[in-house]
């Protein structure tokens, strides 16, 4: 099982890197999203899969009767997925301030903190 | 009945769930067909709702084919807020197109191809 | 016994059966209204259906209430997500099927440049 | 001693969400940071102490026992760190008084730049992988906030790079963490010690140091992964550039001085070459960078990716000597490259650019501030009786005891080089005239904002001068917390003997 | 007095929804409804709750039936070969003094397969539906004044 | 800011200067006196030392030796130090900078004491690059001058790249020594010759030195530091600093030398050296600068003297130290006055100032003279000593006398123009209201030249209790010395003679030999000075291009490099370890989950390839659907949940700024890049296998079954994943909501500020 | 939006998401749920008012600035986390009071776990808002 994840999370790295590669900013916004997704998927697959046990106590017992899926990954997913929230929401207003400033989405021509001459004549 | 489900006794059952969990699949493919193909963010949005819905349904039917009732909180969830991306691209669409984007082609202002 | 097995089994079937349709209208319906009539409310009762299933499954208050409860959510939100999108797609003229009847248009009317 | 060790974080978190609550009142929310800042610096003297006096502190964090709860640790190492920070903290507080505009300051600097030192001192407290994870995440989140506060055009544009950047390197890290836990079933940095070593040298442990030293590569700027920090350096306000200059890329270090002497074993050899061939390259481009730079800030910008490479070399050359090298060197570096930062805003005050060719006279203007200017800029360049010196020194003798000429050869040659790069600096901004008129006296600027620049600047560079003159104690204790780092076993079992109260 | 009821059937679902029929709980559902309630735009005012619950009923079911037959025939709709639908858009005029009751309408025409409310006219004195299977359009204004719309305004008026 | 105030009040301003002055002066003169009391007791037992603990944990202490050679260059460094700050009190009276000027020369003594002084090898660095700051800020004195901040930087980075190696050989010295004090050092001299490193120490030590004592071809920055004020070039630039490595070759000698590579280094350095610079001094036309390539020719004649291990041609150089102190100091004074009062230091623009001169003159004709090495200056002593000496060095005595002779002959022509130039002939018209000198200017070149004399006709003075400890400790032997004025007509008195008639000779056909010599000098392919900036232009166009290459400003490059290094590195890892050859099995899945991972990477692959953002927004939620299925299927319904949840309200947020943002025009439209697809290939690959890796691993975990025990047990909760979240880790929860209150005020703080002035959105309506 | 339907439907709405965000809040320990998740719905709830009624209609119901509210989420998760520091244990350790316990059910659980829980709610609905406030109004 967790082989397939393996090779789902680099289809998704895979495909995140590439819309994070494109000049566009909302691209990259998108990969972020998906390379976000990938880790959580990762860390995932790295505490192995347990089918459709979640880890739950029932009530009356002190220990679930069952094995239970890892909960540590699953709460370090969800700490992930909140803080990835945070920073992409945080990104998104930078696009957002950087196309109302800067007129465009294209990083190529983003050009204003290191202008082609600065590293020498260009 | 539920303890029939858990321990896998009820063949009828677990081949209806098959069947259903291939049909709600199915659907979800062709969300995807329509949600690929636009034309206009419109269709897009309606084939995201639809996914949306289904994904409720198909927690439903995890609930049925597993006899977790946890399965029925992520549909709870998922009812209760999916309709707001809906709302919130509707209210794109219209805010969009009647804030007048010079380069906007009106009648078919979101095709994307 | 066997009659709550093969209702929940109806029921699974039933709402499957009209997951897919719902799905299907959105593929085949030639234009967005259409889509939309369609598969926003075959998918709501799907889910009708296989809420109802679970409830009767688990024979359980709680159960009971939650998917009940996510019956009336849906019942809730669907209807308005549809006409909120509708609103959009119709407002902002979103192409209909070529063989619409159009019997009384309320939008302004539209611009010259239009095509 | 749960208390004293979650103190470094929580005393800024309050300060911060206070000072985020009285944004509006700068009065107050100065206030509330400013006191953050000096309760910081006494609390990390008072952990510093301790744990010079007493070795590493432990803390349980819930009150559950490690390695199932998260433990915070400070040894040596995370004392010095927190320490410095302390110090860095309230003397960029103290300049930020005069440094950052009221508008910035109600859009709630003060909250932000709190929060960044929570983020900071978090990280180095921290016993756990994945709680080192989060902290990296709330200083980074502040440090984004900082970079753009203001939101001028510039700001955007560079802004852009380093998030862009950043973002890269915590996913990196979420992904190497969550397959470092898929490895050992453990986060705590100690109990993955053992886990590793009961593992073995395995391709899974190489692949996973990789992704650690590209991760933390990024926050550190390493070589070729350094790109956002002359991008975006420059462009915030310098008190900001400042914290980030002196405190930011450190963590990065720290964590990979952290990892690499802790959760990896020592003999994992190809990871040191890598880190090696890496220091060794940042050091170059740092420094050919900065020569070929004629802005104050990014100059200092590049000196700071030239200076990781020091940093990261001594961990790559991994011998006593060396680690104490790095350890000397990264607490003299945070001292004085901060402070050529803060003289860098107060010239630009004086003298109305950051660009060379626009500035000049600070010389004539002011005596103290050529001065100050004079000590840390020679400190950092590691000239003789100053800090930097004894940093590069030890550096040197490490590289050659270890029969590494080439590594020698690169790290005087940079030392030159940086030289010449902070002499040009004193050149164009201090001795030559100002081309248009001539810069502000300092007693031009008025009573507070004067006593705000320039006291911060003194503090520290009297910091650099005592640790030049009489720099036998910190080598002692860099010496002492290199032994520790290479032999963690005092650290492990004190992290896992360690019960709850 | 509304307000109130609503509040109790926060609460009745409060109960239900953690499962627990305690007192002490039918309080808590109670105290965090009426917060619920604070926050959320209500208009104030009230009506007898009681008298409309067998209308509601009512209401109800005539709608599953709807539902289900409607349901069907788009189902048969879209699995067919050939198109037998006639999409129209049909202006719905409708008699409804409470913005609740035409709010309640359009969800109930939204929700049947095969119609959908396009747009509310701005006085709310009509709906602009786009329908699929209507072959009359005074038919369907008529049906729909007869069937929904009349039950709804015995629900809420 | 001082000095401005005093340019304005003079009188007062003076006298604070001169109380100043004499402030500074108490501080040579009180070292002079102390090092003076201590020649005895050197001479006695040979050595002093004092040790002071410094830095343990590094084998430095601060340890001070006093032995023959240090005292001779201690002595030296503190009396002429008295002479040059009485002389700089006049030289700059009424500067604006005359405070930072004694501060600079103070701590300029202090180090070149503390250099000839230091016991331990570090120390000595220590010092040594104390010299280095201070000259640089001495020769920059002239701030505002962009020749004079040129030649600074061009002094500093020369010896502090010397400085570097010096530093190196002297921490591998220690190494092989195993200690940095130099008493020690000094002992160990087998050891470190015959020591593998031995030649790599002598290579890094001498290239220190020479960068210091500006030989050829590191010479050129010592001229260019002419640049400084006078009394600087008098002290620093020619009786002191650049004796620094001169100093460190002797106190070296004991352990470097004795083999041939130290041998014929410093003899073929040193004799190249004054040769060429002789050769360069006589071209020039600025006194300052012919006297400063004689300080050249002095400097290369002393290396090539310490290259032998003959007590004689040892006893040469340490006399000719002295020697060259004395008259070199005293005529760089010379023409500091004669700048000073003239107004220039032109050859071609000066001429009989004797008469208006007449103090001047006398100091100048002394100095020359004993420059020029005439009886009864100590200068004639010291050149036969060089003669013999010369003579006395076993493998080339005659390159080496050669050299000599050459060498001197044309320090007599340059004595001579020094002296005769400006002061005989005619006085030219512009020169006429020249003035003598105050007392204050004359006190030092006079008692210097003095002192020459003095030496000369008293050479006991300084045999004994100066030169004889010296060479001995130079040598690291007892050795006997005696000075004396006649030595009677031997083979150094014929040579003697030849060098007078020789420097006649060059002096009287000067402008002839000029000509000659420019042409010679053309022959060169550049000057060194020329070479230099060439070097510092090729490097800073390195520099530019390697920035440019870098540091481009693209950031979608900097973010392929970022992916390509990474993932490269790991790829090589993870094939090195064999991961690509491992076998795979098919993984066991069941319908529903291959739906969800197919549904997740139609999703990827949608956003990825449509071109529209839009598209690209609603398939990234479609995929966020798929997720949280995944995690559904793998019982974490809280992490569902959330996904769910999360992705809803990320995609509300877009769709709330979408607006306002170019969604909807085309210019966004890009075609397929294949590099970057590849690039990416590599990444995911990289990370598919990083995984493999792993998770081929057995899982093992203490915590998971902890935490399954006691979530109910101990921490009352039947969730084990809340109870984690809450519980055992709640700092992580804590700091995660941090991250998000930031990122929110953040945002706040970036968007709302420029609509609202000073306010933020986040709080800016209050109820 | 100004959409009758839309408006009329979040009237009941809100409330209801309201009503569920609070149900998941308390249940959090004990099943699928927890502050954030929680936080997540509430916000959801505003967002929904806010786009059918206007931002200025959902700023007044809140009635505190959303950026208070999450500084002031943050400190009482802080402050919960703190209170251990009253029984002299380190901090964010649990302390739990059962009300009317007795030998088989233990009773109505008081906790400052469920107090930090309440802070990360707090904290996520005002940080939700904030975003989505200026992300909608600049
Ligand atoms: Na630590
Ligand atoms: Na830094």
């Amino acid at each position: 099982m967790e082989t397939a994840l393996a090779v789902l999370v680099g289809a998704m790295t895979a495909t995140g890197v590439y819309l994070m590669l494109a000049p566009n900013l909302l691209r990259y916004l998108f990969g972020l999203i998906l390379l976000s997704n990938a880790a959580n998927l990762a860390i995932f697959a790295a505490g192995r899969l347990t089918r459709a046990v979640p880890p739950l106590v029932p009530e009356g017992l002190d220990v679930p009767p069952v094995p239970v899926a890892n909960a540590l990954p699953q709460a370090m997913i969800l700490t992930a997925i909140v803080i990835g929230f945070g920073l992409l929401a945080f990104t998104l207003a930078l696009v957002v301030s950087c196309y109302r400033q800067l007129g465009t989405l294209n990083s190529d021509t983003m050009r204003l903190a290191e202008p082609p001459a600065a590293g020498g004549e260009h | 009945m539920l303890e029939v489900i858990v321990e896998g006794r009820s063949p009828l059952l677990a081949l209806a769930a098959n069947i259903a969990s291939w049909l709600l699949l199915l659907a979800l493919g062709l969300c995807f067909y329509r949600l690929a193909r636009g034309p206009s963010l419109a269709d897009r949005v309606v084939a995201l709702d639809v996914l949306n819905i289904l994904a409720v349904a198909y927690c439903a039917l995890l609930a049925i084919a597993s006899g977790r009732a946890v399965y029925l909180d992520a549909a709870i969830a998922l009812a209760l807020v999916a309709f707001l991306v809906t709302v919130a691209f509707a209210h794109f669409v219209e805010r969009s197109v009647l804030r007048e984007q010079p380069e906007t082609d009106r009648g078919k202002n979101d095709v994307d191809h | 016994m066997w009659i709550t097995e093969w209702l929940i089994a109806a029921l699974i079937l039933g709402g499957s059966f009209f997951g897919f349709t719902a799905a299907l209208g959105l593929v085949r319906m030639p234009d967005i209204y259409m889509r939309m009539s369609t598969s926003g409310k075959a998918a709501t009762l799907c889910c009708g259906l296989l809420l109802a299933g679970v409830a009767i499954l688990f024979q359980d208050a709680k159960v009971t209430a939650r998917a009940v409860a996510a019956i009336l959510f849906l019942l809730l939100t669907v209807p308005v997500g549809a006409h909120m999108i509708a609103r959009a797609a119709f407002r902002t003229r979103s192409p209909m099927w070529e063989d619409t009847v159009l019997e009384d248009d309320p939008r302004p009317a539209a611009p010259a440049e239009d095509g | 001693m749960g208390w004293l060790l979650a103190l470094p974080f929580l005393l800024p978190i309050a300060s911060g969400l206070l000072a985020f609550a009285a944004r509006r009142n700068t009065g107050l929310a100065r206030g509330i940071s400013l006191l953050g800042c000096g309760l910081l610096l006494l609390v990390t003297a008072w952990i510093f102490a301790s744990v010079s006096r007493q070795g590493p502190l432990v803390a349980q964090m819930g009150n559950w026992p490690a390695p199932f709860g998260i433990t915070l640790v400070v040894d040596r190492l995370s004392a010095i760190m927190l320490l410095v920070t302390g110090l860095v903290g309230l003397a960029v507080g103290v300049f930020a008084l005069a440094d950052i505009d009221r508008r910035r300051e109600r859009l709630g600097f003060q909250g932000f730049f709190q929060l960044l030192l929570a983020g900071v001192c978090g990280s180095f407290v921290t016993g756990d992988l994945f709680n080192l994870y989060v902290w990296f995440e709330v200083m980074l989140i502040a440090s984004f906030a900082l970079l753009v506060l203001g939101g001028e055009r510039q700001q955007v544009d560079g802004g852009i790079k380093y998030v862009a950047l950043n973002l890269v390197s915590t996913l990196l890290m979420l992904t190497a963490i969550g397959l470092v836990y898929g490895l050992t079933g453990t986060l705590n940095l100690a109990d993955l010690h053992l886990a590793i070593a009961a593992q073995g040298e395995s391709v899974a442990v190489n692949a996973l140091a990789v992704l650690l030293i590209g991760a933390f590569g990024i926050k550190a700027a390493l070589f070729p992964l350094f790109f956002w920090l002359p991008a975006s350096y420059h462009v915030p306000p310098v008190a900001v550039t400042a914290v980030f200059a002196g405190l930011l890329t450190k963590v990065g270090v720290y964590a990979l001085i952290r990892t690499f002497t802790l959760v990896f074993p020592a003999d994992l050899e190809f990871a040191h070459n890598l880190l090696l061939v890496a220091a060794l390259l940042t050091m170059l481009t740092g420094v050919l960078g900065a020569a070929a730079q004629y802005e104050f800030r990014r100059i200092l910008a590049f000196h700071i990716i030239s200076q990781i490479g020091f940093l990261v070399l001594g961990l790559a050359l991994f011998t006593p000597l060396a680690l104490a090298g790095a350890v000397f060197y990264m607490i003299h570096n945070i001292v004085a490259k901060t402070n050529l930062l803060l003289i860098s805003g107060t010239v630009r005050r004086m003298a109305g650019s950051f660009e060379l060719a626009q500035i000049g006279g600070v010389y004539r203007a002011s005596p103290l501030m050529a001065t100050l200017f004079f000590i840390a800029a020679f400190s950092l360049a590691g000239f003789p009786p100053l800090s930097g010196f004894w940093a590069k020194l030890l550096l040197v003798t490490a590289s050659l005891e270890e029969a590494s000429y080439w590594v020698a050869a690169v790290l005087l040659v940079t030392g030159a080089l940086t030289l010449f790069s902070m002499s040009k600096i004193w050149a164009e901004a201090f001795w030559k005239e100002h081309p248009g008129g001539g810069a502000l006296a300092l007693a031009a600027l008025g009573r507070p904002e004067q006593w705000q620049r320039v006291v911060p600047s003194l503090l520290l560079v009297l910091v650099t001068v005592a640790m030049g003159i009489y720099p036998e104690p910190l080598i002692t204790f860099a010496r002492d917390t290199a032994d520790e780092l290479l032999n963690p076993a005092g650290y492990i079992d004190a992290v896992l003997s360690q019960s709850p109260d | 007095m509304k307000l109130f009821l609503l509040n109790i059937l926060l609460a009745i679902s409060w109960s239900a929804l953690t499962g627990n029929a305690s007192l002490l709980n039918f309080l808590a559902g109670f105290a965090i409804g009426y917060a619920a309630l604070a926050l959320s735009p209500l208009e104030t005012g009230g009506r007898d709750y009681f008298r409309r619950l067998p209308k509601a009923l009512g209401l109800l079911i005539y709608f599953l039936r709807e539902l289900l037959v409607s349901g069907w025939r788009t189902a048969r709709e879209v699995l067919s070969p050939v198109r037998r639908s006639q999409p129209r858009v049909i202006r719905v005029p409708v008699e409804l003094r409470e913005r609740n009751q035409v709010l309640l309408l359009s969800q109930l025409i939204s929700l049947t397969p095969g119609t959908l409310v396009l747009d509310v006219s701005p006085t709310a004195n009509a709906l602009y539906v786009h329908t699929m299977f209507v072959g009359d359009p005074e038919q369907f204004r008529r049906e729909l004044r007869e069937g929904l719309e009349k039950r709804v305004r015995e629900v809420l008026d | 800011m001082v000095g401005r105030k005093h340019t304005v009040a003079m009188a007062p301003g003076r006298r604070s200067e001169i109380a100043l002055t004499l402030v500074v002066l108490a501080v040579p003169l009180c070292l002079s006196l102390w090092l003076l009391s201590m020649v005895g007791t050197v001479r006695e037992h040979g050595s002093l030392e004092f040790a002071l603990p410094w830095v343990p944990s590094l084998g430095v202490s601060l340890d001070f030796l006093v032995d023959g050679l240090s005292l001779l260059f201690a002595l030296l460094i503190s009396g002429i130090g008295v002479f040059v700050t009485l002389y700089a009190g006049s030289y700059l009276a009424g500067h604006a900078l005359l405070r930072r000027f004694y501060l600079s020369l103070l701590l300029f003594m202090l180090g070149m004491l503390g250099l000839v002084l230091a016991g331990n090898l570090i120390t000595l660095f220590v010092f040594w690059e104390v010299t280095t700051i201070a000259s640089y800020l001495l020769i920059g004195f002239d701030h505002s001058s962009e020749t004079a901040r040129r030649a600074a930087l061009q002094a500093l980075l020369v010896t502090a790249l010397g400085g570097l190696c010096l530093l190196a050989g002297l921490v591998l010295l220690g190494m092989v020594v195993g200690s940095y004090d130099l008493s020690t050092v000094l002992g160990q001299g087998e050891i470190v010759r015959s020591h593998g490193l031995y030649g790599p120490i002598l290579i890094l030590v001498l290239l220190g030195t020479f960068a210091k004592s500006a030989q050829v071809p590191l010479h050129f920055w010592l001229p260019n530091a002419m640049a400084a004020p006078t009394p600087v070039s008098a002290y620093l630039h020619s009786a002191t600093m650049v004796k620094a490595g001169i100093y460190l070759i002797a106190r070296l000698h004991p352990v470097l030398g004795y083999t041939d590579l130290w041998m014929w280094t410093l003899t073929l350095v040193g004799a190249g050296t004054a040769v060429i610079a002789a050769v360069l001094a006589l071209r020039q036309t600025d006194l300052k600068l012919a006297l400063a390539y004689t300080t050249v020719v002095a400097l290369g004649t002393l290396t090539m003297f310490l290259g032998s291990e003959a007590s004689v041609a040892i006893a040469a150089a340490m006399t000719f130290i002295l020697v060259h102190s004395f008259y070199k100091a005293a005529l760089f004074m010379v023409v500091g006055i004669i700048d000073h009062q003239a107004g220039t230091r032109e050859l071609g623009s000066l001429g009989g100032l004797a008469a208006r001169l007449p103090v001047t003159f006398i100091a100048a004709l002394a100095a020359g003279l004993s420059m020029a090495g005439f009886p009864p200056f100590l200068g004639f002593i010291g050149k036969e000593l060089k003669y013999e000496g010369a003579l006395a060095i076993a493998s080339e005595p005659l390159l080496v006398a050669g050299a000599a002779v050459f060498a001197n002959a044309l320090m007599v022509a340059v004595a001579a123009t020094v002296v005769l130039k400006p002061f005989w002939g005619r006085l030219p018209a512009g020169l006429r209201s020249t003035r003598e000198a105050t007392p204050g200017l004359l006190a030092g070149p006079l008692l210097l030249a003095g002192l020459g004399l003095t030496f000369g006709l008293a050479p006991g003075l300084v045999a004994e209790s100066l030169v004889q400890p010296a060479v001995t400790a130079v040598l690291g032997r007892p050795e006997t010395v005696k000075l004396k004025l006649w030595h009677g007509i031997n083979l150094p008195f014929f040579l003697s003679v030849v060098t007078l008639l020789l420097g006649t000779t060059i002096f009287l056909g000067q402008r002839r030999l000029r000509s000659v010599f420019d042409r010679l000098a053309r022959l060169l392919p550049v000057s060194a000075d020329h070479s230099w900036d060439r070097a510092l232009a090729l490097f800073r166009h390195l520099a530019t291009v390697q920035t440019r290459f870098l540091q481009h400003g693209i950031l979608r490059h900097y973010l392929a490099v970022v992916f390509a290094s990474v993932a490269i590195v790991l790829l090589w890892v993870l094939a090195e370890g064999g991961v690509l050859s491992m076998g795979l099995s098919w993984p066991e899945l069941t319908v529903k989950e291959w739906a969800a991972l197919v549904l997740v990477l139609t999703g990827a692959l949608f956003a990825t390839t449509s071109r529209a953002p839009l598209a690209a927004i609603c398939s990234l939620g479609a995929l966020g659907v798929g997720i949280a299925l995944i995690y559904l299927f793998f019982g974490a319904p809280d992490v569902a949940i959330t996904q769910l949840l999360v992705e809803t309200l990320f995609l509300v947020l877009v769709a709330m700024t979408l607006h306002r943002l170019p969604v909807l025009s085309g210019a966004h439209i890009a075609g397929f890049r294949p590099w970057d697809a590849l690039l990416a290939l590599l990444v995911g690959s990289a990370v598919s296998l990083t995984m493999l890796a792993v998770l081929e691993q057995p899982f093992t975990s203490p915590t998971r079954s902890f935490f399954e025990q006691a979530a109910v047990a101990q921490a009352y909760g039947r969730n084990i994943v809340n109870v984690i979240l809450v519980d055992f880790r709640a700092l992580d929860t804590f700091g995660e909501v941090l991250v998000v209150l930031v990122a929110a005020v953040g945002a706040a703080s970036l968007l709302g500020q420029r609509l609202r002035g000073g306010k933020a959105a986040g709080g800016k309506r209050q109820p | 939006m100004n959409s009758i339907i839309l408006q009329g439907a979040t009237r009941l709405l809100v409330a209801l998401i309201l009503l569920f965000s609070v149900y998941m809040l308390l249940r959090g320990h004990n099943q699928p749920g927890g502050g954030f998740i929680a936080g997540l719905i509430a916000a959801a709830a505003f967002i929904l008012y806010a786009l059918a009624w206007g931002m200025a209609a959902a700023r007044a119901s809140l009635r505190v600035a959303p950026a208070r509210l999450a500084a002031a989420g943050a400190l009482l998760a802080a402050a919960a986390g703190s209170l251990a520091a009253l029984a002299g244990l380190p901090p964010f350790t649990g302390l739990w009071l059962f009300i009317g316990g007795s030998e088989t059910a233990k009773g109505i659980p008081i906790s400052n776990v469920l107090l930090f829980d309440t802070g990360i709610y707090l904290a996520v609905v005002g940080s939700v808002l904030t975003l989505f406030f200026v992300l909608e109004e600049d």
